[in-house]
């Protein structure tokens, strides 16, 4: 299998950068302002990379995006921010305190005010009326403000305008002229108003605009492509977040690319549906998250009893059960590794990032043909939904097909009279397959265990060896495909003091890490895994023993792969580093507890201030009606509720009268009890 | 050596494979197996054009006795199955056999939505108003009252009626068969598959074993056949096949209740008008690719 | 938790035992045959252990039902046969092979010829011809054949008549007492004919019998009744081999037992059920084998989510798919770990024997109330369905019922105004539970995360403090649960030379097993496993650190609980044993296997000479018809198929003409070749 | 403080709670809150007595703005915990509630199933013809030719007949209802968790963001109220509450179609003949447990 993994050594150290903040409410159109501002990085031959953090609404709700705006490619994120548009009151109280030092705050002061108290030193905020300054424009609908806020933030960070108003020009194409002038009026005014007012504000970047421009790709959108590439032909989907866009990218591109898609009736339609097509001979493919792949595990041992081919795509999002519908985790390892009673072989495989995305569905596909057997992809949300421009080359529309032993005629020695053994005891375990339809080859597929011919064997004693062998020789296909993955390989200098280890999507967070501790003196390296099952146990034993202190970074609760990892190889690492609350790793949250573990620090599971005042904005919201903010907040020693707590004085919004306390229990994080002063 | 161009494939001629059925004597699915082989032959449909598709369930061993490509699958899931390898070879005759529990109980919905789709598929139950596989507890098309290992005193749920079921949810053709009559039974099932959309056929397969209220000579008592009845019925009447339909009780009718011509799902499908799947190239021209990516940009 | 464990140590050493085979074909009525037996036995004061290996069919194919008969309990059915009836020449040419010197072969000569020369030495044949024998009894139905030669074992064995009259007195007491003598004079025939012209075949035993009468349970029919005993209430279930007997049971004695049994549409359905009546404050229950259970995953997440008790059973069979429906296997085990996405506290048990499986339910149903989450118990087939006699006192009526925080009023820390908290973040993770329909406990259980009241949290930062606590909260129950757990103990000498590992329904043969090598002069010990999921990490890797050669004996293709163990101590085991052709190990396998390893011997996947044998069985049932049996057989160097082959040759039935030759490769197992003679 | 006692329920006067519907501002699922909040205050059921259970979708949010006990339960799960919940307890009032895409997609199994046991439920569903939370694609009951996100060419496939599905399968009160007319909306689901059986009610519930076919207006040119133009049908007639339910186009029948009465499923179940399940002794008397034993001997 070619090497396609992507190299992190050859990226620029320094380059320009600026992280961009939109903060509102769902329908807000913070997706479409900021859709905008990358199309315009995209075509000034920058780059960037995107993370929306939202909620399981349709409207309302709280969402924030961020954009991360680099010469270089960035491969997460990352942990900044510099300017922050700020839609709605709601998301200035609660985003603001983290711009930093030298950024700026943009927001129409016809609606939303800045408690500039909160900020930190050296944030500049830029109050624009909306309202005044577009007076002369006649009626505006209001969700123009974020146009004018753009216009004043490409002032502010020194972006093109041109391209901007070249942006609208094409967005607003099939609107008419009115509408494309009136945005670029807007969006005038925005940046000649901050230019004229604000120019103090203005964070001085001297961007390198090559102006090749790119593709701008989520996960999700990178793997409906790459099937496609990849000869997918048959896709079948019930929606479900955060997988339901490459269903919505392969129904809206269907006829062009020839692919057939299929909504069904529940996720366990859709697996059978894909495996009926994978066994009658086209490329077939279905994606679903936590839930609904659990619902597909029955059809997962079929496919492997069928020996039909088969691709399955779970992009994780928060669990367990509906759980986090709209956050991410890597919280399906065990579930993917279990999926389905019995013993069968059954390929897991994780891309590293967005790119690869586009690379390993490819893969996948193949294994799946030669093998015949279920692949498993596991993505995950934060991969999937966010979408990040493409390096100018990362892909070919030309992709290696491989579809192994599918026949449409019957091998030479199986055609005299004792005909056709779909499932031949071969040594590889692979064993020749009709295209169905094809003369000679006819056989029943069962998913009760049978001969090579297919006859079903569940007598006694008389099939107990046809069943030993026929176990056997479906679990060798595996030996073959674990043959044919690369194996796994230390990125980085090979005697550092830290290894840390991943699986899936972090590799970008991971990397950037890396870079953040050796900033900090502290030597580390990476070791990846894109392939989960089968798995390269001699191969991944042998770099760990080499490793000095090994670190497990994830996202879930428990260390699923830490556990697969040690199940695997036995080797048990030093420590891991979880995340479970929904959100991403930022790289300055591993480095800041790599750091913890290398100076011996236990793991502090107390809730922070931070978090007791994120808790005190959830209890004011659903108790007392968002009236209240958090204000003052002491940690108090225990006091009879058998642990330390936390308490906060909730105030009025305006005036900061102190209406009560509310006090949090600093172990378990409950909220113990809410006192109004009366 | 015998070279694969002169292996005679064992269609027109028979439909038999080397193994035989397992079914308890006397199992109404040896009725349907012999209609169905026979009508198949009189179809002249070649063993490696046709495609039976199964769940689980005595019933759903059919395939394993037909010369014809076939899938054992899950119990219940035999209609997707059915469906994702027609969309991937539409040149394929699909049939669907199964059972009571495995189309109406654990299968019900997949029942449902194939219909609305109207695929051209021939979907045929072997209706024996029991779980015969597992021994004998109720199934939903057990009769109120009838005592079976799950329901000592009596069934107390309705039994669903899966004539009204079809027609309500977009069957194009439905009828009803009986394994004790095997020439009439196979007349319909040549009909079902002749018929381009979802056919639906309930053939009442009387489990010896373990069904000892719907017997075989229970069905006599009560069948009558509608062509003989109402020659002249309007098949493309659904207010009138209902009313057929709804009929179960001391007369029960046999036969083409429902038939009507509408676009199949594969006639709609625009991906599918450049032929079979199977054989269309895989891949992504340039030019595409190229397209695909600049229109993010 | 009390200690229920089953001791082996008090056991008799030496006691008469003897094992009585039936084959025949399903319908051929071995079960009731084996049922009457049984009985006969229990009441004389003796023991049974039966196992009945049948295959996925209604009538025809083959079944062959072995009963142990022995002075003391035995674990096992062990691996002796000597006594032989056989209903059908398919089972005689099959079976009788295997009967030990001085065993005896009871046959109707009506019906069934035995072939000598296929016996071994000091084998006795007792043809009775039923037609002769019963010629003035009138017309008689087939299936009595049955009668005689029960009536003939019995003296061969030196059973006691008597009570086999009084057994056949109270079976067919219904059916009137023409029957009833029609049956004892049957069977009298049988014993007399034997007596009189079969003298010098008849077995020695001089049998103790205390005529105290003991229940007979499989483990299935264990389990309902133990969880009746427990308090269940509530019952779904969809039917599916081999779980449905609990269902059979459970609707039998619904209305004395106070449980509702509801047979739903389908898996999906029945665990819901089950969630919904364990939520509203019922115990409840269900059961399936492993395609039913893939289909609940998704709801074993939702109970740990809404933090509903439910118990889960999985009566598992042979995989992968629906695989070998009617054989047994222990191969679940990932899928039981795997159930459902994302990170949740569930628990696995796993019973180690027919009279456990009693117990393990009631522990089940307490630890699932207590600590309000699902709790899979993993059975299977061997255990489940096949019936034992139970040693009197195994079993009390009076179960230890502990509901843990179940509430029919809010507790007094709640009832102020802040109100009732279902998720209060306690530092064990137990919070209240109301009974349903309790006043002043309202509250809305979402499978979507939440906070203390159970709102429902997926927002934007606002609440990864409280998804963090409340997650970290579910998981701390499992530190609970692990508490009440007794930790495994090795069974026999601490310093053996050997120590078997297992889980679940092995413990008795790997018990018999330990005897056998203790015989050969191999000391041995045991370390069995009843809790599997959380698990005692620390415990296991204190006694495996102190073991000498570690072995992990199980019924799956790929030693499921040594990579569980590893995974959760990183204990490498030092070998393992798997049996995965769908019959259950015999203890002789495990102690041929077990000095094996101690050899040094690699494991030999080769087909052997008895498995070629089985083989051309298959084939010839297949794709001859059975007109042909295999007769000789030879292994030919490697010819050409690039791997050495078994060479058969057929031969007719009655005449022993050679047909043809079938080859078999030795290392795929593959049929290469059919050549017949012609 | 407030001791247990003090705290007053609050049921009758109002149904609200402290967090309110994050639905879109006139997303249909407010008139059918509105309706339920009434109706049940008009019955005066308790919070506590009353159980809501939902699946997932917009409309499964329901249960979180109502004051009573409530299951927010897997997509496509509420009707059987609803079921389990019920035989645990059948004092309960037990209502369901979700969306055309939960109980007709994913859900229909249950649905149909549900229905032929005739439980004391009460199932709502939100019918806004597509799936609204997961942003817009196709539902069961999208019309033909609409174009959604999933059907961009417009919708090949025949829609459910939610009615027709209930009146073949057994339910015993079938209605329809508009969250537009809330006053009409709050009288049949007061009816329904009045009527001793399994309820079924339709209800139109327009999906403003996504469902840009089937809005208010649509509905309000379409529909009229069967209790105004035949005031005297017979709920009884099976066959005649088929024809409205088929009633499906230019105009569109609203109000109760059907109700019988018939046993209910918990009336049957002899167990619960002695109360709820939740109120009966746990275990086993050494009478019955050693008779048990005895029996296998
Ligand atoms: C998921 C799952 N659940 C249960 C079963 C067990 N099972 C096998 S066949 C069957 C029902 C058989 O009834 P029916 O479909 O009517 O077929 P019949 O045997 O009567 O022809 C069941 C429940 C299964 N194989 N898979
Ligand atoms: C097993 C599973 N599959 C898919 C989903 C995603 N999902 C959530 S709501 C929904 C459908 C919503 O449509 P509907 O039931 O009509 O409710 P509406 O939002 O329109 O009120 C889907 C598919 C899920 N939660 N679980
Ligand atoms: S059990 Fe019933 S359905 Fe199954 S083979 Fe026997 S008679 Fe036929
Ligand atoms: S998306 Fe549609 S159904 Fe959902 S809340 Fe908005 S309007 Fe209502
Ligand atoms: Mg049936
Ligand atoms: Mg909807």
């Amino acid at each position: 299998m070619e090497n396609i993994q992507e190299k992190s050594s050859n990226l620029p150290k320094i380059s320009n950068e600026i992280t961009v903040g939109f903060g509102g409410a769902a329908g807000d159109g913070l997706d479409k302002s900021g859709n905008l501002l990358a199309r315009v990085i995209n075509r000034l031959g920058l780059y960037t990379i995107s993370y929306n953090s939202f909620q399981s609404l349709i409207r309302g709700g709280h969402t924030f995006l961020k954009l991360r705006i680099s010469e270089r490619k960035e491969l997460c994120y990352g942990d900044h921010f510099n300017a922050f548009l700020a839609m709605n009151q709601d998301s200035i109280e609660r985003h603001a305190p983290a711009v930093e030092p030298g950024g700026v705050i943009i927001f129409n002061s016809d609606k939303v005010t800045c408690d500039i108290s909160f900020l930190q030193e050296n944030v500049y905020v830029i109050p624009l009326s909306f309202k005044e300054l577009t007076s002369e424009m006649g009626k505006l609908i209001p969700i123009m403000q974020n146009t004018m806020m753009l216009g004043s933030l490409f002032y502010l960070v020194n972006l093109d305008f041109k391209t901007l108003e070249e942006v609208l020009r094409d967005i607003f194409k099939h609107k008419g002229q009115e509408i494309i002038d009136q945005n670029i009026n807007v969006a005038r005014i925005g940046y000649e108003t901050t230019l004229e007012n604000f120019d103090s504000s203005k964070i001085n970047i001297d961007w390198n605009f090559t102006h090749i421009s790119k593709p701008f790709y989520s996960g999700n959108t990178a793997m409906a492509l790459g099937a496609v590439a990849a000869g997918l032909k048959f896709y079948a989907a019930y929606p479900m977040s955060p997988a339901s866009n490459i269903l919505h990218w392969l129904v809206a591109n269907s006829e062009r690319c020839g692919v057939v898609v299929k909504q069904a009736e529940d996720e366990i339609a859709v697996v059978n549906l894909a495996i009926g097509a994978g066994y009658a001979g086209v490329r077939s493919m279905c994606a679903t998250s936590g839930g609904g792949f659990a619902l597909m595990t029955e059809a997962i041992g079929e496919a492997g009893m069928l020996e039909a081919p088969v691709v399955i795509v779970n992009v994780q999002r928060g669990g367990p059960s509906t759980g986090l519908p709209t956050k991410t985790e890597q919280g399906d390892l065990n579930q993917a590794i279990g999926a389905s009673q019995g013993d069968f072989p059954k390929v897991i495989m994780a891309p590293k990032s967005t790119i690869d995305c586009y690379h390993i569905v490819g893969e996948a596909l193949n294994i799946a043909e030669q093998y015949q057997l279920p692949v498993i992809i596991l993505s995950d949300l934060l991969m999937g939904e966010n979408y990040e421009t493409i390096e100018t080359g990362s892909w070919s529309h030309d992709v290696i097909i491989k579809r192994g032993e599918l026949l449409e005629e019957a091998p030479p020695s199986m055609k005299d009279k004792d005909g056709f053994k779909r499932y031949a005891f071969t040594s590889s375990g692979i064993s020749p397959r009709p295209l169905i339809g094809s003369e000679g080859m006819v056989y029943v597929a069962a998913t009760d265990d049978h001969d090579e011919d297919g006859v079903i064997i569940s007598d006694v004693f008389t099939n107990t060896a046809i069943r030993r062998k026929i176990n056997e020789k479906r679990m060798r296909k595996l030996d073959g495909v674990l043959n044919e993955f690369e194996p796994p390989q230390l990125e980085g200098p090979e005697d550092a003091e830290v290894t840390l280890i991943g699986w899936g999507s972090t590799w970008g967070v991971i990397r950037e890490t890396i870079e953040q501790l050796e900033s900090k003196g502290i030597n580390a390296n990476q070791l990846h895994f894109r392939y989960l099952l089968p798995f390269h146990s001699k191969e991944a034993l042998q770099i760990l023993n080499k490793c000095k202190t090994t670190i497990v970074v994830e996202v879930n609760a428990t260390g699923q792969f830490a556990r697969h990892l040690k199940a695997e190889t036995g080797f048990s690492c030093s420590d891991t580093i979880l995340k479970y609350d929904g959100e991403p790793f930022e790289p300055k949250m591993i480095t800041q507890r790599v750091a913890g573990i290398l100076n011996g620090e236990p793991l502090d599971l107390n809730v922070t201030q931070d978090e007791a005042r994120e808790m005190a904005y959830h209890y004011i919201r659903v108790h007392i009606k968002d009236k209240l903010r958090p204000s003052k907040i002491i940690q108090v020693s225990q006091n009879g509720y058998g642990e330390p707590v936390w308490v906060l004085d909730l105030s009025e919004r305006n005036n900061g009268e102190v209406k009560g306390k509310l006090t949090i229990g600093v172990e378990t994080g409950s909220t113990y009890k809410w006192d109004p002063t009366n | 050596m015998i070279t694969a161009n002169t292996i005679t494939e064992k269609t027109v001629k028979t439909r038999e494979v080397e193994v035989s059925p397992d079914w308890c004597a006397g199992c109404g699915d040896f009725g349907v197996l012999s209609s169905f082989r026979k009508s198949t032959l009189e179809k002249e449909i070649k063993s490696h054009e046709m495609l039976v598709v199964s769940g689980i369930g005595c019933s759903s061993n059919l395939p394993g006795y037909v010369n014809a490509y076939g899938v054992h699958s899950l119990h219940g899931r035999a209609l997707p199955i059915a469906t994702g390898a027609k969309l991937a070879n539409h040149n394929l005759k699909v049939v669907i056999t199964g059972g009571d529990g495995d189309g109406f109980g654990i299968g019900i919905g997949h029942f449902i939505h194939t219909m609305r789709r109207n695929l051209d598929l021939t979907y045929i139950v072997m209706d024996n108003e029991i779980y015969g596989l597992t021994t004998g507890q109720a199934s939903p098309t057990t009769m109120k009252e009838h005592k079976t290992k799950t329901t000592p005193r009596g069934n107390v749920e309705q039994p669903i009626n899966p004539l009204m079921l079809a027609l309500v949810s977009g069957a194009t053709f439905v009828a009803r068969g009986f394994s004790g009559q095997p020439a009439h039974l196979s007349s319909l099932i040549e009909q079902g598959i002749a018929h381009k959309g979802f056919a639906f056929i309930d053939v009442f397969s009387p489990c010896v074993t373990y069904n000892k209220l719907n017997t075989y000579s229970w069905f006599k008592e009560r069948i009558y056949k509608l062509e003989d009845e109402a020659p002249d019925r309007d098949l493309t009447d659904l207010p009138d096949a209902m009313t057929t339909a709804m009929e179960f009780g001391d007369r029960i009718p046999l036969g083409l209740v429902y038939k009507v011509d509408k676009p199949t799902y594969e006639d709609t499908e625009p991906v599918l008008l450049n032929g079979p799947l199977v054989k269309q190239p895989l891949g992504i021209k340039k030019e595409l690719f190229d397209q695909l990516l600049e229109e993010t940009m």
